[in-house]
């Protein structure tokens, strides 16, 4: 059964700069159905995001959405009153970072963190909340749970804090979880054990993710399907096996080309020339022409749609042939 | 504890040159006899006063007597009052400490508010506004803002007694007077302090639990915000008594601030070394007091 | 002004109260009598301590602790004191007090005093209520000595069994009001001394305030906080007159205004023309209307009236004649023009700056041009002990001895050197002759003589003698005095 | 890689280096920080030495004393036969015209107040090498050697990308024609289009320079990618060294096993358990005793509590320092084969 | 492909962004309304005080018995000679607030520029050779700390006498610390930076690493600082005036003239009230400056 829970759709998002409003997202469109994880992978800079903070209502002051439809569940989010967003967030969508060292408050204790959010959103007691907390901490693996409750950040090492995070989060059962790059800031060893607790999790208890990564490897530990985004749009989307298998858009195949692969050693990688456009000065047409192997006048023209190649499979790009 | 008694420690060499300062400031710098006596006195007077006074040794001997003094308590007397200059200035201190722990509270009162306000509605008219009147704050000379405060207050209006300490409508002019610059300097601080931690990931963090406004800005910003500000304000100890200087001079407060400008004018030696070192400890004890504070506001920052 | 003020309540509230507040510039600097030279304590102390005689500011004196006395010799006199005074602590004041206090200031040296009772040789008791005071060397205004600043009775038995230290903090003397509390740099208080030998005290409770800021206490007065300022800026004379409720009363002080020039060969201002030429530049009835608010009386003489050896010929007197000193200069051959240094002190006196601001321009006028220097008070006092000026420095001169003496012994030779250089050998001749002689008539005769050939020759030149200003709350009559004391019981409820 | 003795271009013995973090004014706490613990290893000339660990294992701290930027507490560093840990100043700074350096952060590691110009031809004027037309002919020739244009000369690092600063630096390395370059997590914060272009450049420039890398990084793919041999290390130790194919199909020390089994593969086909190792490094002030791996290692034993295990050559050019290597064992924790 | 070579430059930025970076910063200051104040204030009290001789329409010292305390033009009694009216000494107060913009200009830039490079230079030195170095002057920073600024001048100027000479001796000699505490602490942190280990792995000496690197670096904090101090010590320098020791006649500052102006509040409230609204605008707009300069020079804020 596909059921969406969240979908997305023609999403901008600008910023306003010294140089008059800038669109870092421009029509981005997507899916998260019930129980599943979607991961969106893109270059630094491609709005990613962008794109999660504006799901979650808490774009930095000179940020708007100013165009698209946010739908969770049958709610319209650009509609909602200040109230009903701050009930909804923490609540039923939840979001943990990418820097577990400054995504939390330096001088509360953990405790104090993870009590806030349960008796914000269930009203429970200070007793209720603590009790919770420990059981929510011990459930992200956690040992002497009651103890580090009493922690500040700071007296936690960095896998800690991300599950700590990762706590909160979970804390209110949402039903769906945005995970902005949570394994970027770890080591190799902690990033495999946090992912691991993310894939039990959602084994668990149905939770949606919307996992955002540059790392194609976390992609494919994880993920359900994919969302490759470039310059603030989406470029391509597709289940994960297909993706891997048969990337359409130029992009997305140079990126995988460009990984240098721990088991498969070429003797010089793929590269794609060049480096991401300036969300100020866009090239016209397809974004991605300049750095295109593919492109030519015609793209410069164009702007090229996101077309179906499949039920399931679609991709910006008027070169390739689904 | 421990790390206090060890900061404590800490401070000895610093005072040991304030010792230095102070008694090279004063000492090298004049004659202090001629001024006791009126002008028409004679040599004659003068250099009996000067010998009797212990002013014609050499100035280490006068060093290291004044350091040997010092050690036991004897600061030495004030000739103008001829008695011992340390029990002048502890007269006095209660005063000037009751002038600047009030003037303190009117600098907060007035820059925490102010302060979180402009950061929240930054770019704001109202911000403008603010940062506008703090600076105007600054940019006003202490002792022209008592007078028409005296002006206004006390002479037009008869709000407030125009001197003297006393009760607390005595302590209010002066308060004001002393605090308004600080609370411009602290309204600034707290502004832009404020700011940088609402840029903060943690702040995101808040906002993405869903808590209101109110408490983000109020409990989770401002705690990190006042971390800062502690340190602050602990400096801004020196300033306030510098301004007492003034402040107490504008409003015949009788503190040490009174003492010490006319000390020095009339170079009352024996009180200016002993204030200057009193005063240098103060600021000390009390920057000690807000690193304490600041450890234990942030707990980032572990005891040893 | 009225006393029914349209300032509010509390200068109506204050009629009724028979507290009297004086709000002084400075605080007192302490009780030990003899060792400050400071006359607004001593406008302070006498409302708690008595001389044995009192200056009437006109040349003659009263007795006060004293009954009667006498000039036996040259050198010695005798007094008798008056029964049944008691001290503030009930003690009897006796001859012994009299002998422990004048022996201690005569023969300490350390005392800030000293100088100007080290002429006294001793004091011989007598009897309970007789003693003799023996000078070193005939001393004409020994009188003078004992009424003013140094010369207060205090209690031997007091002093000797409690020891200083109790003393400062509690002080005891003889006078209408005893202490009651001192708050230093903020207020004294005094309350009446109900075994007065004298009048019974007028006031309950006599209150100093310091309020060293000159705009508040103009602004204390304003608002009835306090009943009596002291040295109200001129400028604010018109509007505390034009205030209901207040009123200022100015009177002439002791300290007179003057330059001091270098008579040397060395100096441009060695020419006698030159000097003259300078006095004659300056307008300074100009400046006492301007500047002073009227508050001064211009003068030729330091020697003002009230003194002994006044010559009042040259008080109030002035010379203003800019195009007569142009000439002088010419003559004197500075046709064009000349330059001089000037140096003043800064703060110290009223108006000092903008005074000798404006001399600097009216000088410029006929063609002088002043480098003036104005320093602030202490350094200005290191290069005036050091005797470091050139030709000219600016400076005022008290006089609480009432007596030309003190006044005119800086223009002997021997005084004079290295600061104006006079050496005038008739004015030497006559102050050194006076100093001594006990012939008051003949004495005052010598100064007169002095004084008119230092105003022709001008080693100084005069410029006018300052007045007291003192703002008043109409609820109290107060005259003030020549020698700035606080009677306290001569300012009076209305 | 059979590299004979006369190759070695730099070795270090027994190399140590703690920082000593001692507070207090009378009562000296002493904590030591054994940030490099004892390493022994040799660097081949025209080789790629990759050294990976993970985050404070002590990788940078053995990257700067390599290039003299610190003083080693204990042990010797010959580069050319000369001793660079007891160099004096005026020496090293002779030293350094072999030995460079490029650093991580491409937006830290450049003067923001210099233009490129400067950057690049500044290791020439230090050293008094090039002045004037010569100088800017220098810069030019280097600045088209990593791919930048002539016309980009006057401009400031923040006006440039990631990608570009770090060129930037490459050719700031390169000005003294250096013979060694050690990489600090060179590409560690360049996205993965990017990083494919420097890896390719410092490949490139490998070969028609003759340089000799020692390249430092937590990201295994890259090491994989451009290492002749790899040492892995762990709290200040060396814990593995060997020939990059040797250490990936056949690693020896449970660290590094782990290590490599971490690291997740971008096939989703391959999708597996991960052999979890348990706990994070400890801190290295307060170091475990015994094998430092220990409290981590599901094959530790009391031995391995007690004794630091020694480091030694276990197989032919295949040093490892462990008391129970993964020798009989099958090891190979990577499929046959793997495509995209 | 070829397409790729002729979009490139344009993706890659160059010249173009250049001239960007410097037009926005011109743009900066054009939309922050408060720097723009600021500027515009600095830069006629600056006008205002080397072209003094030319504006003022009297000599600043001349005095004029007549004349004296003349309102403002526009009051009763008052003429357009005298259009800010005159003081006690009948001065016209225009012509000694143009001049006087010279001395309280002075005194703050020197002043600010003496402490500047006393502090640039021990807190160079502190931060980057530490050790005994920075025992000792962080010693002596931490002493002089403890003593107010205002107590130390008012003793140093009690001695020497308030000569210009001395007063921008010792508001620079004693205001110094702050810019050594803050230079060493930013040295402290630059000297841990990449570029700086950089410069030292190409073999550069201490002395260019100090000049090249850590200076310049230091710098944008620096200048921020020292706009603000000179704020200060204009203000400064009117207290000193309220004490005595400012600035002395014939000399004339804003600082002297409130300060004398002052017994005139209540009576001829000008004398006192526009060299106070000179000092205040001024300050208030070297502040405003200040504060846009660290916007601007903060490479936090920068990008
Ligand atoms: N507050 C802001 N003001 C102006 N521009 C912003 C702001 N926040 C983000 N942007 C711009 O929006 C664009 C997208 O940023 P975003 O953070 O979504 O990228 P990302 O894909 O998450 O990259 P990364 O992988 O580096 O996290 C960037 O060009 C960024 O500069
Ligand atoms: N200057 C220093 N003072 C004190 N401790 C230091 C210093 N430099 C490094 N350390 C410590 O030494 C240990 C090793 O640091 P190092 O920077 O070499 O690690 P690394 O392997 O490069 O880590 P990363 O991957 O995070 O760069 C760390 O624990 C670090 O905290
Ligand atoms: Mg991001
Ligand atoms: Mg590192």
């Amino acid at each position: 059964m596909r059921e969406s829970l969240l979908s997305v759709d023609d999403l901008k998002v600008r910023f306003k700069t010294e140089d008059g409003y800038v669109s870092t997202v421009n029509g981005v469109s997507f899916d998260v159905e019930k129980g599943e994880t979607l991961a969106i992978v893109g270059e630094s800079g491609s709005g990613k995001s962008v794109t999660s903070l504006a799901l979650m209502g808490i774009l930095p002051a000179n940020g708007e959405v100013y165009d698209g439809d946010l739908r969770f569940e049958d709610k319209d989010l650009r509609n909602l009153t200040k109230k009903q967003y701050r009930q909804l967030r923490g609540n039923e969508i939840a979001m943990i970072f990418q820097e577990p060292m400054t995504a939390l408050n330096p001088v509360f204790t953990i405790g104090y963190q993870l009590r806030e959010t349960l008796m914000l959103h269930y009203k429970l007691s200070k007793d209720q909340a603590q009790k919770k907390g420990i059981e929510m901490l011990e459930t992200v693996g956690i040992p002497d749970a009651e103890k580090v409750m009493g922690r500040f950040p700071h007296q936690l090492s960095g896998g800690m804090r991300q599950r700590v995070m990762i706590a909160m989060a979970l804390s209110c059962n949402p039903k769906l979880l945005i995970a902005d790059e949570p394994t970027t800031a770890l080591d190799v060893t902690i990033q495999a054990q946090i992912l691991t607790l993310l894939r039990n999790l959602k084994e668990k208890s149905n939770t949606s993710i919307m996992i955002i990564t540059h790392d194609l490897g976390v992609v494919a530990e994880l993920a359900d399907r994919v969302i490759v985004m470039y310059a603030g749009e989406v470029v391509e989307q597709a289940p994960i096996n297909e993706l891997f298998e048969r990337p359409l858009h130029p992009y997305t195949q140079g990126l995988m080309a460009s990984i240098p692969k721990i088991h498969d050693v070429v003797d010089e990688l793929y590269s794609i020339e060049g480096t991401v456009p300036n969300p100020a000065a866009m090239p016209t047409g397809c974004k991605f022409h300049p750095r295109c192997p593919l492109g030519d006048i015609e793209c410069t023209k164009v702007h090229p749609a996101l077309e179906f190649v499949s039920e399931t499979h679609s991709k910006r790009c008027i070169k390739v042939k689904g | 504890m421990k790390y206090f008694f060890q900061s404590l420690l800490k401070t000895i060499p610093v005072l040991i040159l304030i010792t230095l300062i102070v008694f090279l400031l004063v000492r090298v710098t004049g004659d202090p006899v001629s001024l006791m006596l009126p002008e028409t006195a004679t040599d004659a007077e003068r250099d009996s006063l000067r010998e009797s006074m212990g002013f014609n040794d050499p100035i280490m001997i006068q060093y290291f007597n004044y350091l040997g003094d010092l050690v036991t308590g004897d600061f030495g007397d004030s000739f103008r009052y001829n008695t011992d200059a340390l029990n002048l200035i502890l007269e006095r201190l209660p005063a000037t400490i009751e002038l600047a722990i009030a003037a303190m509270i009117v600098a907060i009162v007035i820059s925490v508010p102010l302060g979180i306000l402009s950061a929240v509605k930054r770019n704001s008219f109202f911000d403008l506004f603010i940062t506008g009147g703090a600076v105007l704050g600054k940019a006003m000379p202490n002792f022209w803002l008592g007078i028409m405060l005296i002006l206004l207050l006390s002479v037009t209006f008869q709000f407030f007694p125009v001197s003297g300490r006393g009760t607390f409508g005595h302590l209010v002019l002066p308060a004001i007077t002393l605090g308004t610059g600080i609370a411009a300097e602290m309204t600034r601080l707290i502004r832009s302090s404020m700011l940088e931690i609402l840029g903060q990931d943690f702040i995101r963090t808040a906002r993405s639990k869903g808590l209101g406004e109110a408490i983000i800005v109020n409990k989770h910003a401002f705690r990190n915000a006042l971390i800062p500000v502690v340190t602050i304000m602990a400096l801004q100890t020196s300033t306030l008594i510098g301004g007492t200087l003034i402040t107490e001079t504008v409003f015949a407060w009788p503190g040490l601030g009174q003492l010490l400008v006319q000390s020095v004018n009339l170079r009352d030696m024996a009180v200016v070394q002993a204030a200057t070192f009193i005063i240098a400890i103060f600021v000390i004890l009390s920057n000690l007091i807000a690193d304490l504070v600041y450890r234990l506001l942030d707990p980032r920052i572990k005891y040893d | 002004g009225e006393s029914s003020s349209s300032e509010g309540e509390e200068p109506v509230e204050k009629s009724d109260s028979k507290t009297l507040t004086i709000a002084n510039g400075t605080d007192i600097v302490t009780f030990d009598i003899h060792d400050h030279n400071t006359t607004s304590t001593e406008a302070v102390h006498v409302n708690m301590f008595n001389y044995l005689v009192t200056n009437d500011g006109e040349g003659g004196f009263q007795p006060d602790l004293a009954e009667s006395w006498e000039n036996v010799n040259d050198t010695t006199w005798s007094f008798k004191l008056k029964e049944g005074v008691k001290f503030h602590n009930g003690e009897d004041l006796t001859a012994d007090d009299v002998k422990f206090t004048l022996e201690r200031i005569a023969k300490d040296d350390t005392l800030l005093e000293h100088g100007n009772y080290n002429q006294i040789q001793e004091v011989k008791v007598v009897s309970d209520y007789e003693f003799e005071i023996i000078t070193k060397n005939p001393e004409p205004a020994l009188l003078n000595r004992l009424s003013r600043l140094g010369s207060s009775i205090l209690p031997k038995d007091y002093i000797e069994t409690e020891g200083w230290e109790v003393f400062l903090e509690q002080p005891v003397g003889t006078g209408p009001y005893k202490f009651k509390e001192w708050k230093k740099d903020d207020r004294l208080t005094l309350e009446a001394n109900a075994e007065y030998f004298g009048d019974a005290p007028k006031w309950e409770e006599l209150v100093f305030r310091s309020i060293p800021e000159d705009s508040t206490r103009v602004s204390e007065l304003l608002t009835g906080g306090v009943d009596v300022a002291v040295n109200i800026p001129p400028t604010d004379i018109e509007r505390i007159d034009n205030t209901d409720g207040v009123s200022v009363v100015q009177s002439p002080t002791q300290r007179v205004m003057m330059f001091t020039l270098r008579t040397d060969a060395d100096s441009v201002t060695g020419d006698p023309k030159v000097r003259e030429a300078i006095d004659l530049a300056i307008d300074k009835q100009a400046i006492v209307d301007s500047l002073l608010g009227g508050a001064g009386t211009v003068t030729r003489t330091r020697v003002t009236p009230g003194n002994i050896g006044a010559n009042e010929g040259l008080y109030e007197q002035t010379l203003y004649d800019p195009e007569k000193a142009k000439q002088l200069l010419e003559e004197a051959g500075y046709a064009d023009g000349l330059e001089l240094s000037m140096a003043a002190p800064n703060g110290r006196y009223l108006k000092d700056k903008e005074t000798v601001e404006l001399v600097t321009a009216m000088l410029s006028e006929v063609g002088i041009t002043v480098n003036l220097e104005l320093m602030e008070w202490s350094a200005f006092n290191q290069r005036y002990q050091d005797r470091d000026f050139n030709e000219m420095f600016y400076i005022g001169y008290g006089n609480s001895m009432f007596d030309a003496s003190l006044a005119l012994d800086r223009l002997t030779t021997e005084e004079a050197k290295g600061e104006s250089d006079y050496n005038n050998t008739e004015v030497n001749d006559l102050l050194l002759a006076a100093e001594q002689n006990m012939n008051p008539e003949e004495r005052a005769q010598q100064y007169q003589k002095a004084q008119e050939i230092i105003a022709e020759e001008r080693p100084q030149i005069y410029m006018f003698q300052l007045n007291a200003i003192t703002g008043v709350n109409d609820r109290v009559e107060f005259k003030p005095l020549l020698n700035e004391m606080f009677y306290a019981d001569s300012i009076t409820l209305k | 890689m059979n590299t004979a003795e006369d190759q070695v271009i730099m070795e270090v013995k027994n190399l140590k280096k703690h920082f000593d973090m001692s507070k207090g004014f009378i009562k000296k706490t002493n904590t030591k920080v054994r940030a490099v613990d004892g390493l022994n290893f040799k660097v081949y000339k025209g080789e790629t030495l990759g050294i990976v660990g993970e985050s404070g294992c002590g990788k940078s701290t053995t990257g700067n004393l390599m290039l003299g930027l610190l003083d080693a507490t204990e042990g010797n560093i010959y580069f050319q036969n000369e001793d660079i840990a007891h160099m004096t100043q005026a020496e090293l700074r002779k030293a350094r015209r072999d030995l460079q350096v490029i650093f991580q952060d491409p937006y830290s590691s450049l003067n923001p107040r210099m233009t490129v110009e400067q950057l690049v031809g500044e290791p020439l004027v230090v050293h008094g090498l090039a002045s004037g037309k010569e100088l800017k002919k220098q810069v030019t020739e280097l600045l088209e050697l990593v791919g930048l244009r002539e016309h980009q000369m006057k401009l400031y690092p923040h006006e440039f990308s990631g990608g570009q600063r770090q060129r930037i630096g490459i050719a700031r390395a390169l000005a003294l024609k250096p013979k060694v370059i050690v990489c600090d997590e060179a590409v560690s914060a360049l996205d993965v289009s990017i990083q494919a272009q420097i890896l390719n450049l410092l490949k490139k420039l490998q070969k028609e320079m003759d340089l000799t890398y020692i390249f430092i990084a937590h990201g295994l793919p890259a090491v994989r990618h451009i290492s002749d041999r790899i040492g892995v290390m762990y709290l200040g130790k060396m814990v593995e060294l060997a020939g990059r194919n040797e250490l990936f199909e056949n690693p020896l020390h449970p660290y590094t096993h782990a290590l490599l089994d971490s690291v997740p593969i971008p096939d989703p086909r391959l999708r597996k358990e991960h052999q979890l190792i348990k706990g994070e490094i400890p801190s290295p002030s307060n170091p475990p005793s015994g094998c430092p791996f220990h409290p981590r290692c599901p094959k530790a034993t009391e031995k391995c509590k007690v004794d630091m295990p020694e480091y030694r050559e276990i197989l032919p050019d295949h040093f490892v320092a462990c008391h129970h290597p993964l020798l009989n064992e099958d090891t190979s924790i990577l499929p046959d084969s793997a495509t995209v | 492909m070829e397409l790729t070579k002729v979009m490139e430059p344009l993706a890659e930025g160059g010249k173009v962004k250049t001239q960007a970076s410097y037009k926005k910063l011109g743009k900066r200051l054009l939309r922050s309304k408060t720097g723009m104040i600021g500027l515009v204030i600095v830069a006629v009290v600056v006008l205002m005080a080397i072209f003094a001789p030319l504006l003022a329409q009297h000599d600043p010292a001349k005095t004029d018995v007549i004349n004296r305390l003349l309102p403002p033009f526009w009051m009763e009694g008052g003429n357009t000679d005298f259009l800010l009216g005159t003081d006690n000494l009948g001065r016209d107060i225009l012509s000694r607030i143009i001049f006087g913009s010279r001395i309280s200009l002075l005194i703050g830039i020197s002043a600010v520029l003496l402490a500047g490079a006393i502090g640039m230079a021990l807190g160079l030195i502190a931060g980057y050779y530490g050790k005994v170095w920075d025992f000792i002057i962080m010693r002596t920073v931490d002493s002089l700390l403890a003593i107010p600024n205002i107590l130390f001048m008012l003793i140093i100027l009690a001695v020497l006498g308030p000569s210009l000479i001395t007063l921008i001796l010792v508001l620079g000699g004693t205001s110094w610390v702050v810019y050594a505490r803050m230079v060493r602490s930013e040295t402290l942190s630059i000297k841990e930076r990449d570029y700086v280990r950089s410069a030292k792995a190409i073999g550069a000496k201490d002395f260019r690493i100090i000049i090249k690197y850590i200076l310049p670096n230091v710098l944008s904090s620096f200048i921020v600082i020292a706009t603000l101090n000179v704020a200060t010590t204009i203000i400064l320098e009117a207290s000193l005036s309220f004490l005595g020791l400012g600035i002395q006649p014939p000399d004339v500052s804003w600082g002297l003239m409130l300060s004398d102006g002052r017994e005139y509040i209540a009576t001829s409230w000008w004398v006192a009230a526009f060299p106070g609204i000179a000092i205040t605008v001024t300050v208030l707009g070297v502040i405003f400056l200040g504060d846009w300069l660290r916007d601007v020079l903060d490479p936090k804020i920068k990008d």
